[in-house]
């Protein structure tokens, strides 16, 4: 069918996948609702399997909206591939969280209701963001985003770290919030309009006013970067991450990632296309930034929750070329590396939760000495995470380095590649010592004795990690077509992404 | 007028910026975000003057969203307080480094 | 017979997949029959790979052949195509035939964990045999690393004391040249796409890309580092040592016959054909020149002082391949066969060694040169086979060690006259290095009662050391089927080289000028 | 006149501003953020938006304040005068900090933005909306139609934050 | 191009199986190999059950009956088939080399070796040398090895050796010949340490091979330089094109045959790199007769006689061969005066005959050195066999009383010649003729060396005539002291009355028939060896009995077609050789001299030595004065120790302890450790206090905003 925006009730088609959420969300509430009077041990486990169920409705929607067209422009909502791909990713991250997840809520007590309701809502917010064409609808899947987010990190209400973990992504959340608003109201003062291919074709036509603009821009630059974690607007990153339950760092250190990340494509390379000229410098040195330090840094933590904080961070550095190469290549590449690095991530923390036995103690690398001996298959799974996260051939997490260097290359990003590599191989270091502890230490005695049993949620999830990042490592050929198809949806709008950097 | 209503804005938003720094006390702090988030609404709303209604617009939709995190930053912080019986961010350090 | 089978169309790929099939199995079966099922696998292997020897003719000129190749990552115009030519055949030969000889050697040695051992080592050849069979640079990339991991994990897990150290030492050093080699091959692949519009990691399709001189340079730096940390050359070597004295026995073997080879096989591969300006410029060729000189003398002498008999030979492979790319860079037919030749008679010299320190490690657990002693006169047999292996190893003629350290000496001596001196004499220093140990090992008073009761060679020792023993008297007697075989593919190269810009001093010319210009006196 | 009214409203917002940030105790600070909003939703008036003026007095001002006050009692903050402004280097490197912000924001958009109020007819950009639809009608006409799903969208966010304060604060 | 010795000439002559002369040793060697490996392994058990490894069962040697039949078989079957290849060429006036090629040894580019063998005069003298006292000392060593457990595994050395021995000589480029080189090179390696239970002996044995190395460098630099040169590297093709490819004297050709004079004076033990040879003594004593006296030593004159054409095309490169020659001569001799150990003095006296070789080479008379080599092949290896019959009663004679004394110092002998009376004759007419005294065979090959030396001196446009001169004088010099050294070592170990102590010197006893008869037949030859080439004046005077002794120039005449070339560019470029002494007189003449002058040493030191008492070793005190610096070999050794090895060893530990361990791979380790310490004070900013974060935030900001500001 066709879709023209003129018309309200088109919305609601457009919207079908956020709207299933959005709704299913309700449903879960009420039925947690109904379920309190009767708490059982099995309730959390039966929400869970409730919520994946509205994931993959929504999943189906996306996959359906797949045959819809729009036509006319100036929409609030963008209907392309590039927001049903990241639709894809987002889902995928959404469900695989609620995978790793339902055994940690039960065994925490945590309220299972409010929990998936909130990360239902907040991929909602992540959904309307990445299909957000106008600066305000961004800024409003933004909110519902990170509210939610604020919630679900300090959720643990026994716990300390969960409580201060909360705080701190709050407070520097809505600082960060001001800074990006402040930046919309700049660019909207200088281009009038908060419309993405508005604000492009004002740029264009060289009517936006130059220096509003660019504070706008770098404003928003700020704002994205806090949400994706670039250095220096990373700080809460490794204490939140570590503070917060670890399924909702799982869910943050992917969806939430993703979500912003795409947002920030989008924005920069449609809205700002022309402005290129100047913000990719900036851009530049907050990736060669990020990558430095995050790598350096992740090198002597001693958690490995908070290592994979860390390595979170100096994959948004890798992520980030893609922003600065800003074309197709790259995007494609954005694309295809947050679909791998959601798998990877989601796996590493999976076991992060069994090693830590669905609670936030025994997360020390020392725990994991001899695990892969303890037990092989989550030994080898880890390895193959953490040798993609690594970027190691035969996994995804190398092709999707490839693409993202290739994006690079196109734009002549030379010394930026040579520091990506650089750094990897810093990053080596630190993925390697947890395969070294896992396989080349003995069990210490509280290891051993401290038993791990896995879930069914988190079989699935983990197997379905493995199995896909093989897959991909090996066949990327059809997803990577996907990828690139989505991306060339993005120049439909607006004069569209920037061809070869200078 | 125009310029005047910037600079204001900005000095505000500056001013907020300057108390989320250097005030221990999360509830001020708070209340600095709040400042900032005014400040932008100023500018908002001065540029909305010239440029077209959607300034408001935006405005309205960011003081609910103040409103909304003025709900959720609060229960934070009341559940904190639980913890630690003190609004002294500097004594939420158990994360670090 | 071999046609019979359509032999050409699947040797390759067979070679590259049963061995994974191997693993498979080995994982699946029992414990205790895991090595006798890695063994049979090799071994397969190993016969398969021998067909390569009729399959592969040198009359259809030094170009690929038995080459196939099927779509893999069609966007990027990736292929998984497999080629063999003149300079890959016996590296690949090389390969299986080491391996069934690593397994063997570690029957004793390896105790615990034996089906991931083995399946490890599986894993080795599929990587190894897959460099050296893949003409698409992607693939040839994913190989080259895929070699890593298995080598990290048998060091790091079967290793010493300090094995953890080395492995983590050999892999990030490894992997810091590789993934800088990655950023030249996507440079590359983003010329060509950018040039000629061709996006294609075919060997065939990058060697047409125009780089100008400046590029070739930093390419030829990118790669050149990539490999001589592999190989490795003078100042990238220490982490060899470390890895050799930790890995275990079949590791080090695996290590020294092989994987440096990588090293080597890239710089005949790619260096001297991608990048022809830069491979053949004068500062480049001096430098790569010295590096290797100063990489024998260097490394033997300090292979002369180390206590510790592993790490004694871990130097002398330093040494050895010095000698390999002082041929290589050469540029003439001798230097590069030589080079050639003394890589395959270092992979077997280098890994009999090896495979005879270990034995000796079983009997002893230590691997200093001062605990040993008289050796000789209760293990005659170990004795022998190590003195003769030592000998080969120090190019005596007669062995195979000698042809190829002559054809590098003449090689390097044809052009480079100067440094063919210094790096000639590294066959005194071979003596100094090698000599002494085998005296203080196998010689000299059988005093301390720990050593009296040093047994000789098993059964499965001699099987072991035998088709080594045997082969390097035969390459040394009669090395020529193998430089015809490999004479077209160096040609090729060469030609490569010199038809970007006339060659710096032609081979022959120079000799005919000494003479010339005396006539004219 | 309005020039005069609009510099009176400013001084008492950034006094209101300064006020907040110094003051020891949390009801100060709070009574201060409550004089900026006000003086701020003067100068919305004299940008006519008088809307939200009205909306900035009873909803922020209004109720969002006094949930802060209610907050601030609940956890008995009330008497609090312990100084808690972070010690002398941290302040001076704050006041650096800040005051390059705001010496680059006063310079850029307070002088480049001169150019725009008279490339952009003063003010009658919204006249129009304002004169056909009144004060109400201007914000509520686009509100229910163009930006529609932002207004869903709002609902959502709110739902949410009613679901998360209760969560934790329950 | 056309593969070097693919072409064959065509000779009137076939050789009868020439190749199976060189496989007859190495058959020997595999099957006395396989003896060696099977016994070896029953040593082996017995050390590991403790107790001693007796060989003997039932009485005699089991492990020792094939190796008795083996080794010397396969050697009398060579030397036969020599023989029968000897006395066809004799018939055949041969004028080209025969060339049997079978098979491509390397092949690459337009290198191209074939492993093929040469059948000329040359090789074939040697081959005669090598084969037949090779068998002689084979023969003798199953006496003298009898009851030594690694009896098969010596046979299986000695057989290999013969092998690399023929391939040095028979081969027919120099590739070819480097194999040879090298491999006896290591068969001495491993019979010098044939004992190499005795750490001293196994030294030995490392240093001979790796001094041999130094020269071997030189050898291969010579092939690369004959390669750049020719494109080949056979002899045919190097020296049919040598004279039109070379200048005379010009700077390639003197660097190539300096090159292969580096590689002889490492094989054939000249300054500088004799130092091994002493040491070599090491070995048992029939190795040091077959292999550091008769033949390996030998393979640098060789080298350089096979080379003569490029040596003769470089004047300046035989005036430093000739030169070395002769220090050496002189400079071992007068080592050989002061040492007490009876094999060192042979030893040191092999050095210096060795000398006399080369002077002879180095003047451009071939055939003369090629001669002095052959006679002393005879006598030096009768001198070795017999001072190894001594040695061999004397340790019997010893290890009887287990009286712990060096069955091999001088000292500890005298008055022998009651208790051996064979080797005692036998061993003077060695003397004799080493001595130089007429009618012995050693008269008539050093004369003519030392003649040749003093013909050059005159030629009429040698270059550096003067030097010539000096080289006469030095070589008489040291061939009066040969005389001088050579009759003391008989009067210390025959004569005099016996100091071995009286219950020991009754078992004192003569050499075993299997020993005496090897004895008897070299000092036969080693009396009338001499007489196959003496020149006409000589043969005509006195010395030749005026020509009613059966002695002609046969063997001058022999070699003709291998030397002609070379004879022809000296006479082009030096003219006619002087027929007079540079002191005047004619050959004759100075033979005279020379051999009143040896008798006469020999005399003086007879009775001189024969009158003084002299002290058993362990009496005996440090000898004074010069005699001291003599007695300690002029502390050459010393010199090298403190000037080469120490330095390249300290060099060596430097590197490895730290160079290696803490520069470079300190460096590498630097990285990583660096890295990790600035992530590590990176974490330090991350202090968990928001208020920090808010103000790092905004520093960030702060930048970029400059940024933008200060751009635009």
């Amino acid at each position: 069918m066709e879709l023209d925006f003129s018309n309200q009730a088109h919305f609601i088609v457009a919207l079908a996948p956020e709207i299933i959420l959005a709704v299913w969300g309700i449903v879960i509430l009420m039925v947690g609702v109904s379920s309190r009077r009767s708490e059982g041990p099995g309730e959390s486990l039966d929400l869970g399997w409730l919520s994946l169920l509205g994931i993959f409705a929504a999943t189906f929607a996306n996959g359906w909206l797949y045959g819809v067209t729009e036509v006319g422009t100036h929409s609030m909502i963008a209907l392309d591939g590039f927001a049903l791909f990241s639709n894809w990713i987002i889902l995928g991250g959404a469900g695989l969280s609620i995978l790793i997840s339902q055994s940690y809520v039960e065994k925490q007590g945590l309220q299972a209701a409010e929990f998936y309701a909130l990360l239902i809502y907040s991929t909602v917010g992540l959904m309307v963001m990445v299909a957000a064409r106008d600066l305000i609808v961004i800024f409003l899947g933004l909110e519902i985003m990170s509210v939610a987010v604020y919630v679900l990190s300090a959720i643990n209400r026994r716990s300390r770290t969960s409580a201060e973990a909360g705080l701190k992504y709050f407070l520097l959340g809505a600082f960060s919030t001001g800074f990006f608003l402040y930046g919309i109201a700049l660019v909207y003062g200088a281009t009038g309009s908060t419309h993405i291919s508005a604000i492009a074709e004002s740029i264009a036509s060289g009517a936006a006013h130059g220096a509003l603009l660019m504070f706008g821009i770098a404003l928003l630059a700020v704002g994205f970067s806090f949400k994706v974690s670039v250095v220096p607007f990373h700080m809460w990153t490794p204490d939140v991450y570590e503070g917060a339950p670890t399924p909702v760092t799982a869910f943050m250190s992917v969806a939430v990632k993703a979500g912003a990340f795409l947002a920030f494509l989008r924005v920069f390379s449609v809205a700002f296309t022309d402005a290129y000229e100047s913000w990719w410098v900036i851009l530049w040195w907050l990736t060669v930034l990020t990558m430095v330090v995050a790598n350096l840094i992740a090198t002597v933590q001693v958690s490995v929750k908070r290592m994979l904080a860390y390595s979170g961070i100096a994959h948004a550095g890798y992520l980030m070329v893609a922003i600065v190469a800003a074309n197709e290549s790259a995007a494609a590449g954005l694309l295809f590396y947050l679909l791998i690095y959601t798998l990877m991530n989601i796996g590493a923390f999976g076991i992060v939760i069994l090693v830590s036995g669905q609670g936030e103690d025994r997360l020390e690398i020392q725990e994991y000495a001899g695990l892969g001996w303890r037990h092989p298959l989550l030994g080898l799974g880890f390895t193959v995470f953490l040798l993609s996260l690594a970027g190691f051939p035969g996994t995804g997490g190398f092709i999707g380095k490839v693409f993202l260097l290739q994006g690079a290359m196109e734009a002549d990003l030379v010394y930026l590649s040579v520091i990506l590599v650089l750094t990897t191989v810093i990053s080596y270091w630190y993925y390697l010592r947890v395969a070294w502890y896992m396989w080349m230490r003995d069990p210490t005695l509280n290891a051993a004795a401290s038993p791990i049993q896995v879930p069914v949620a988190m079989r699935l999830a983990l197997i379905a990690g493995v199995i896909l990042i093989l897959y991909l490592g090996v066949f990327p050929g059809t997803t990577m077509e996907l990828a690139r198809s989505s991306v060339t949806a993005l120049s439909a709008v607006g004069p569209g992404l920037i061809g070869l950097a200078p | 007028m125009l310029a005047e209503s910037l600079v204001l804005a900005g000095v505000i938003f500056v001013l907020g910026t300057l108390g989320v720094i250097v005030r221990r006390n999360v509830i001020i702090m708070f209340l600095c975000i709040e400042l900032q988030l005014n400040a932008v609404n100023l500018t908002f709303v001065a540029f909305s003057r010239f440029v077209g209604i959607e300034g408001q617009l935006f405005v309205f939709f960011v003081m609910t969203v103040a409103a909304a995190e003025a709900a959720v930053g609060l229960a934070i912080i009341i559940s904190i307080f639980r913890h630690y019986e003190t609004v002294n961010v500097n004594h939420f350090n158990l994360l670090k480094w | 017979m071999l046609n019979a089978l359509g032999y050409e169309n699947w040797a390759l790929h067979a070679l590259i997949w049963l061995p994974v099939l191997g693993m498979a199995h080995v994982l699946w079966a029992a414990e205790d029959r895991a090595k006798w099922l890695a063994l049979r696998w090799s071994l397969v292997v190993f016969a398969l790979s021998v067909g390569l020897w009729w399959a592969y003719d040198p009359a259809l000129g030094g170009g690929y052949q038995l080459e196939s190749s099927r779509p893999w990552i069609a966007a990027w115009g990736v292929n998984y195509a497999l080629g063999l030519d003149g300079i890959s055949l016996f590296m690949v030969m090389l390969t299986t035939f080491t391996t069934p000889l690593a397994v063997l050697g570690s029957f004793n040695y390896i105790k615990k964990r034996q089906k991931p051992f083995y399946a490890l080592m599986l894993l080795l050849e599929v990587g190894v045999v897959g460099v050296f069979t893949a003409v698409d640079l992607f693939l040839f990339y994913v190989f080259f690393e895929l070699t890593l991991v298995p080598m990290y994990f048998i060091i790091g897990i079967w290793g010493g004391e300090r094995r953890v150290y080395a492995a983590i030492k050999f892999f990030l050093y490894t992997a810091f040249g590789s993934l800088l080699m990655l950023v030249g091959i996507l440079y590359i692949y983003a010329r060509g796409k950018a040039l000629l519009g061709v996006t294609s990691f075919a060997f065939v399709d990058l060697l047409q890309i125009p780089l100008t001189p400046g590029e070739q340079m930093w390419l030829f730096g990118a790669f050149a580092l990539a490999f001589a940390i592999k190989v490795p050359v003078f100042p990238f070597h220490t982490w060899l040592p470390d890895a050799h004295v930790e890995a275990p026995t079949p590791g080090s073997v695996m290590l020294a016959a092989v994987l440096l080879k990588m090293g080597t096989y890239g710089f005949v591969r790619f260096l001297l054909p991608f990048f022809p300006v830069a491979a053949q410029h004068p500062s480049v060729v001096t430098l790569m020149l010295v590096l290797g000189v100063v990489g024998i003398i260097y490394a033997s002498w300090v292979a002369a002082v180390q206590p510790d008999a592993k790490k004694l030979v871990a130097y002398t492979s330093v040494a050895h391949m010095g000698f390999v790319v002082v041929g290589i860079f050469a540029l003439n037919v001798n230097g590069l066969q030589g080079g050639l030749l003394v890589m395959i008679s270092h992979g077997i010299s280098t890994g009999a060694l090896f495979l005879l320190l270990g034995m000796l490690y079983e009997r002893r657990h230590t691997r200093l040169i001062d605990e040993f002693g008289g050796i000789g006169r209760v293990a005659p047999w170990l004795a022998t086979a190590f003195v003769i292996t030592a000998l080969s190893s120090i190019g005596l003629p007669g062995t195979s060690g000698f042809v190829g350290e002559f054809l590098a000496l003449l090689g390097v001596f044809e052009d480079h006259p100067g440094i063919g001196i210094f790096a000639a004499s590294g066959v005194i220093f071979a003596a100094y290095y090698m000599l002494p140990m085998v005296q203080s090992v196998f010689f000299n008073a059988l005093e301390k009662p720990e050593n009296q009761a040093v047994q000789d060679l098993s059964r499965r020792e001699v099987a072991i050391l035998a088709p080594m023993i045997a082969l390097m008297i035969v390459i040394g007697v009669h090395p020529t089927p193998l430089l015809r075989k490999m004479e077209p593919s160096v040609q090729m190269v060469l030609e490569r080289v010199y038809a970007a810009a006339p060659p710096s001093a032609a081979v022959i010319e120079s000799g005919r000028d000494v003479s010339g210009s005396e006539m004219a006196e | 006149m309005t020039e005069v009214l609009f510099f009176i409203f400013a001084a008492v917002a950034v006094g209101g501003a300064v006020g907040v940030v110094m003051s020891r105790s949390p009801v100060a600070s709070l009574l201060f953020t409550v004089a900026t909003l006000a003086s701020t939703a003067g100068i919305y008036v004299l940008l006519e938006a008088h809307f939200l003026a009205a909306v900035q007095i009873i909803v922020y001002a209004g109720a969002v304040m006094v949930l802060f006050l209610f907050v601030i009692m609940l956890l008995n903050l009330g008497h609090e005068y312990r100084r808690d402004i972070r010690g002398n280097v941290a302040l001076i490197m704050g006041f650096a900090v800040t005051g390059g912000i705001g010496g680059l924001l006063a310079r850029q958009v307070g002088s480049g933005s001169a150019g725009l109020e008279t490339n952009l007819g003063a003010g009658d950009a919204i006249d129009a909306a304002l004169r056909e639809h009144g004060a109400v009608g201007a914000i509520a006409q686009p509100l229910f139609t163009d930006y529609l799903v932002p207004f869903e969208l709002t609902g959502i966010l709110l739902l949410v934050a009613i679901v998360g304060a209760l969560v934790l604060a329950k | 191009m056309q593969a070097a010795g693919l072409e064959e000439p065509q000779g009137a002559w076939e050789p009868l199986l020439p190749g199976l002369i060189i496989l007859l040793p190495l058959l020997g060697f595999a099957i006395n190999g396989a003896l060696a490996l099977s016994a070896a392994r029953k040593s082996a058990d017995a050390v590991r059950a403790g107790r001693e490894f007796d060989f003997l069962e039932n009485g005699r040697p089991a492990s020792h009956s094939l190796p008795t039949w083996v080794g010397p078989g396969v050697m009398l079957l060579a030397f036969l088939l020599t023989l029968v290849n000897f006395v066809g060429m004799l018939g055949a006036d041969l004028h080209e080399p025969v060339i049997r090629s079978y098979w491509t040894w390397i092949a690459t580019g337009d290198l191209n070796v074939a492993a093929a063998i040469q059948l000329d005069q040359l090789s074939m003298i040697m081959m005669m040398i090598i084969t037949g006292v090779g068998f002689l000392i084979h023969v003798f060593s199953v006496g003298y090895m009898q009851d030594d457990p690694g009896y098969p595994r010596y046979f299986a050395y000695l057989n290999l050796f013969v092998f690399f021995m023929l391939v040095l000589v028979m081969g027919a480029s120099y590739p070819i010949m480097f194999i040879g080189w090298e491999g006896v090179g290591l068969c001495s390696y491993l019979l010098i340490g044939f004992w190499f239970s005795d750490e001293e002996k196994a030294s030995a044995g490392k240093k001979a091979f790796i001094v041999n190395r130094i020269g071997d460098l030189g050898f291969l630099l010579a092939i690369f330089l004959l390669y750049l040169v020719f494109q080949r590297v056979d002899y045919v093709g190097v020296f049919g094109n040598a004279e039109a490819v070379f200048i005379y004297g010009g700077p390639v050709i003197t660097t190539v045959t300096l090159f292969f004079l580096l590689a002889a004076t490492g094989k054939s033990a000249q300054i500088p790199l004799y130092i091994w040879l002493p040491d070599a003594m090491a070995g048992p004593t029939p190795v040091s007769a077959l292999i550091h006296a008769a033949t390996m030593v030998t393979a640098g004159v060789y080298l350089i006689v096979r080379s003569a054409v490029l040596f003769a095309l470089a004047p300046l490169s035989s005036a430093v061969v000739a030169g070395i020659g002769v220090l050496t001569a002189l400079f071992a001799a007068t080592i050989a005066l002061k040492q007490q150990d009876i094999k060192k003095v042979l030893a040191y006296s092999t050095v210096s005959q060795l000398g006399y070789m080369f002077l002879g080479v180095g003047v451009g008379a071939y055939t003369a050195g090629v001669f002095h080599l052959m006679t002393h092949a005879f006598f030096k290896a009768l001198l070795f066999l017999g001072a190894g019959a001594v040695i061999h009663s004397m340790h019997h004679a010893l290890h009887h009383t287990h009286k712990d004394w060096d069955a091999q110092d001088m000292r500890n002998m005298g008055g022998l010649r009651a208790y051996m009376p064979i080797t005692w004759v036998t061993m003077w007419l060695a003397t004799l003729a080493i001595a130089g005294i007429w009618p012995f065979a050693g008269f008539f090959s050093k004369d003519e060396i030392i003649w040749m030396t003093g013909a050059m001196a005159g030629a009429e446009n040698a270059p550096y005539q003067g030097l010539y001169t000096v080289y006469w004088i030095l070589a008489l010099a040291a061939a009066m002291m040969t005389a001088f050294y050579m009759a003391r070592l008989m009067v210390m170990t025959f004569h005099g009355e016996n100091r071995t102590g009286s219950t020991e010197a009754e078992h004192l006893h003569e050499a075993p028939k299997t020993m005496w008869i090897p004895l008897a037949i070299l000092a036969a030859l080693s009396v009338f060896g001499g007489w196959i080439n003496v020149t006409t004046d000589l043969r005509e005077s006195i010395l030749g009995g005026f020509g009613f002794l059966p002695m002609s120039e046969w063997l001058h005449g022999w070699l003709e077609p291998v030397t002609e070339a070379a004879h022809q560019i000296q006479e082009a470029n030096l003219g006619e050789l002087a027929h007079a002494a540079p002191l005047g007189g004619g050959e004759v003449v100075w033979g005279l001299i020379s051999t009143v002058v040896a008798l006469s040493v020999v005399l003086v030191t007879m009775r001189r030595l024969g009158a003084r008492k002299v002290p058993v070793a362990v009496e005996d005190a440090e000898p004074k004065g010069f005699s001291r610096i003599l007695f300690n070999k002029w502390y050459v050794d010393e010199f090298y120790h403190r000037w080469v090895v120490d330095p390249i060893l300290t060099t060596s530990r430097v590197l490895g302890r730290i160079v290696d361990a803490k520069i470079i791979d300190g460096a590498v380790n630097l990285v990583g450790n660096a890295a990790r310490a600035v992530g590590w004070v990176g974490s330090l900013l991350q202090t968990g206090q928001t208020n920090t974060y808010a103000f790092f935030f905004t520093v960030g900001v702060l930048v970029i905003l400059a940024m933008i500001g200060l751009q635009g």
